[in-house]
């Protein structure tokens, strides 16, 4: 934990959150969270286009497969967990799975971010399981909505969209895309922008988010102690299963800390929004606070280096 | 100048390409839309973030159009979505237009 | 479909948290605020800089509160503060709300 | 409280600037604008762009004002330009103002 | 055009299209767009001053009045092209010609950006050049529209302050000036911002543009098959002249392409802001859509290698 | 004053002041002036908390006291001379008051830019001294609009949330901390977005800057004669304070002229937002006009390096 307080990023994340307590009306622009959004997630696909560019596809294949299975079984336990043990509605229930079944693109940020500082070499594919991940846990939220909540007003066809070209879906693919064909010597002119910038930028936003959490925290009461515990206990539940995952599919030390915490982040971008027109009758309160207001923090301060020590033991044992 | 209603709604940025859409389904000639924020009986919106945005959108149509709107929006979003709806009476120039 | 006021006061920005305040602790069970720039007596408001900008503030309420917040408002801030307060009538689909 | 009327245009930001002169020009005292995007018969306009961005203008006056500020927009802008003029009634606290 | 498809600037920009034309609703927030087009006007003029400030002023006269030769002669061409074969109305066609006289910073951007990747040398006082060429086409477009057109509506003042004041024309000098004053030393510690982070945010640009002009291919069946074609060859032909226009004055192969790229490109931000004040009665959807829609879009992709070849194959037989 | 109209930051300021003049319809869109704004503050902050990291604390006790000091006294001389002088309203004397004791940031960064090119060495905490200037002056603004003013209506808990929760105070220490608690090697990652990058974006925001003062020239008949000149003479007197109580504490000949410019600048962020709300029955004409119009300027271009001079000469008598 002491040295994740010592990033940068998550220094700024504090800020925002003590700022948010200590006087809830100070806020920043929209302006400021549209671009640096946007900007981030463009950055993050770059980067890990570039990187893929080097890497042999052969060695993604058992890792992708392995990410795929998570995003699909992770939405199903959260889904029961939420509904039989926390007593939730049907599509409140499936609106929170999908939430944990998917991932924040900014906690994956962090987690590159740590690493890196710690001097700890991942594998260069790693965005493209954060892409694999993002998608299926959404599909599955809207089908279990469907299914169990009988939800039929969307169409099918607006429901793909919603979870394909969704802004961040979409920015993220691009941002692979194009980084992938360039490769590191093509993308030499952007560089400093979309790669050099990031770390700085990140901090800046995170500034932002800590703000924008912290207003998530006058609704903890609303929500109640249940979904408290979930935004805690589900996130480690998720990063065991991506530490066997990881391991198990041979991704190195660093590459499983990636999954555990790929697994063990909640979506507040795509999920979110994808959900709100998917399943209107799911409170945004619940899966809003939980996922950005007790998950998200929890990960950036506690969850990274916590999983950082599993992904080593389980190592140490299995690996 | 001939009389036509002015019906605004407040509701959530997110879902104002479906808002957008019903309204034009419905037989509205146009619309004008800006960003917002705001309180109400679902809480705080400032404005600050994706979920968080509201849109004030307005439609100039005729007393038929108007209710036609109101009650498919109402139907449709107002048990899940932050909305309001209220109606004004407008003059216009041009009444072919609206 | 039964009546409300539509109060709509313009002002600057950097009054906007107690304006917001005074709206809610005289009854109104909302607002909706968008940034906005103009001119008035008080000179050009462009709303490229911090002092500069105004905000367009609409609340939805009955006639008595509009009343109450107009003249509380109009005590409390027209003498020093850039402020237009207008009154509209409109209606409204549920009355309970507002 | 003394009636007044309010106009509200609606048209494209790049010629903002001469319709607020025309607007001061014809004897308004003041008036208020936000950016807007918007769809009407000359096609959507989302705000994306330089050239596709709206404006949403509103101006409180006495009737004869608001007369001479449509009929001049109308004439000058009408035919050319993205541009919906609508009038409602409004009720103002301070008459000498507008 | 092999080349332009690997130059980050051109995936971004084919990114932005394909995401418009795949899902119209996407769209980013307009403060990227304000700032973005702000910040490259204030760079193209600073980076230009600044390579001014070693140029030899001397060197600039021959190319400066074959420049505002082309930009004199380009409009009234374009104008009888769009009149007389085309059969549009008097202020549709002197609109048009004011685009197409006049200039595209972006495209200018473009252009020395691949010059850069292919390490062809080009004169220092290009910039220069861009700035003259933007001026005299839309002022005669505006003299076109009032003698052709007769619209007598708005006056001189009105349509120098339009020309000279506006918003692009405004930022590239003060950038010009700013860096020509300042030079490589004294702008030292600005370079950071103003020159190297350049192309990232150009590419960052071109995502938007790409979105923005994939709207305006809706309209392509509303501005009818001429324009279309006009949109096409009306560039290669103005970039014929530049290339000669070029060569007479003694620029480089690097600087004829330059020029080239200049007389072909079409104004999109300075002339439509101009021409919707100055001619009303122009439709905006034509002269948009076609600059916007069809010349931008084809001079990145295919006309700046086009150019760049014509530049040779003449110097070869002329030079 | 030679000197500094060389510096990038300040011929974007004239830029921006000519612009404005020329045509005052010419503007940036908000979205600019806000995320410049927030992010100057910011790394205004870290840059200083960086710096702090490495400097002993009690070397900053004596120049920290001599500071408050100055914070304190200021405002009194300032309220006294627009009030019996000026024959100003005791609100508006209070405001204008105020707003001299406290100072503007983006001065303070000029200042720091012009030491650098200069190659003059200043104390790593000068930053500390910002942030100790710009309190107390605006708290004893408030209090003398109260205690002369009688202007009751304002709680004493509001009016210390807009002091010491004001954005530019709040993100100054946010940056100073988190600066701080980074030092230069936890602060690596970020250093290009918040130290590198700083002077090229303080420059773009000294372009608005620049329109935006201009807009408050033409206020400049209704402050009347006594205001310019106050806007003039009162930095200049404050500077001489500065000067002396620098080298009273110790400070060398560069902190000596960051203090005297710190004393010499007048607020136009915190101040007025503060005084607003504090002080509603002043004027605002006044005191935007005097500090942004009229102070802002005359520091930039001729302030700072007439106080440079003063400390230089003031350090060879005295120090
Ligand atoms: N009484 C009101 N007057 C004006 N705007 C309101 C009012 N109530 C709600 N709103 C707006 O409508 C949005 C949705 O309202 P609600 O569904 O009550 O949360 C709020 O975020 C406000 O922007
Ligand atoms: N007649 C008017 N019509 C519309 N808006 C106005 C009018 N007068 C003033 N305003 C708006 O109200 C703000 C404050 O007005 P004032 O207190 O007169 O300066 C102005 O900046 C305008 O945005
Ligand atoms: N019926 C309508 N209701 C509300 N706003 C409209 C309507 N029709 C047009 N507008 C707005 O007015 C602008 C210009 O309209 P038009 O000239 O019809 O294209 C549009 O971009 C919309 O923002
Ligand atoms: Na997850
Ligand atoms: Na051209
Ligand atoms: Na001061």
């Amino acid at each position: 934990m002491v040295e994740s307080l010592l990033d940068p990023v998550v220094l700024f994340f504090l800020a925002g959150l003590v700022a948010g307590v200590a006087k809830s009306d100070l806020r920043l622009p929209e302006s400021i969270y549209d671009i640096l959004s946007i900007y981030l997630l463009l950055a993050i696909g770059m980067k890990g286009g570039i990187e893929l560019h080097e890497s042999p596809i052969a060695h993604v294949i058992a890792p992708a497969l392995g990410t795929i299975s998570l995003g699909v079984t992770i939405p199903f336990i959260a889904y029961a967990i939420v509904r039989r043990l926390g007593k939730f509605s049907r599509p409140d229930a499936a609106a929170i799975a999908a939430h944990y079944g998917s991932v924040s693109a900014v906690t994956f940020a962090v987690v590159l971010s740590f690493l890196t500082q710690l001097g700890v070499a991942y594998e260069q594919f790693v965005t493209v399981l954060l892409v694999l991940l993002e998608i299926p846990a959404i599909g599955i939220g809207m089908f279990i909505a469907r299914w169990r909540a009988g939800t039929g007003t969307l169409r099918v066809r607006t429901m793909m969209h919603e979870v394909f070209l969704g802004k961040s879906m979409y920015l993220l693919v691009v941002g692979l895309v194009v980084g992938y064909v360039l490769g590191p010597h093509g993308a030499q002119p952007v560089k400093l922008v979309f790669v050099d910038v990031f770390r700085g930028a990140l901090a800046f936003f995170l500034l932002e988010m800590g703000l924008v959490a912290s207003n998530r925290l006058a609704d903890l009461k609303r929500v109640g102690p249940f979904l408290v515990a979930f935004g805690v206990l589900m996130p480690i539940l998720s990063a065991v299963f991506g530490c066997l995952i990881g391991i198990i599919t041979g991704l190195s030390v660093g590459g499983t800390t990636v999954l555990a915490t790929l697994a063990g982040s909640a979506s507040y971008i795509a999920a979110p929004a994808a959900m709100r027109v998917a399943v209107p009758q799911a409170n945004p309160t619940y899966y809003i606070t939980v996922s950005l207001g007790i998950t998200f923090p929890f990960n950036l301060i506690v969850g990274i280096p916590l999983y950082y020590r599993l992904a080593l033991v389980l190592h140490g044992i299995l690996g | 100048m001939e009389k036509r209603k002015l019906v605004t709604i407040v509701t959530e940025e997110n879902i104002e390409h479906l808002v957008v859409a019903d309204i034009k389904r419905l037989g509205a000639h146009g619309y004008t839309s800006v960003s917002a924020s705001g309180e109400g009986s679902r809480g705080t919106r400032r404005g600050d973030w994706d979920l968080n945005k509201n849109v004030r959108i307005e439609v100039v149509c005729d007393e038929r159009t108007a209710h036609a709107i109101a009650e498919h929006l109402m139907k449709s979003y107002y048990r899940d979505y932050a909305m309001i709806i209220y109606f004004s009476d407008v003059e216009v120039l041009r009444p072919e237009k609206f």
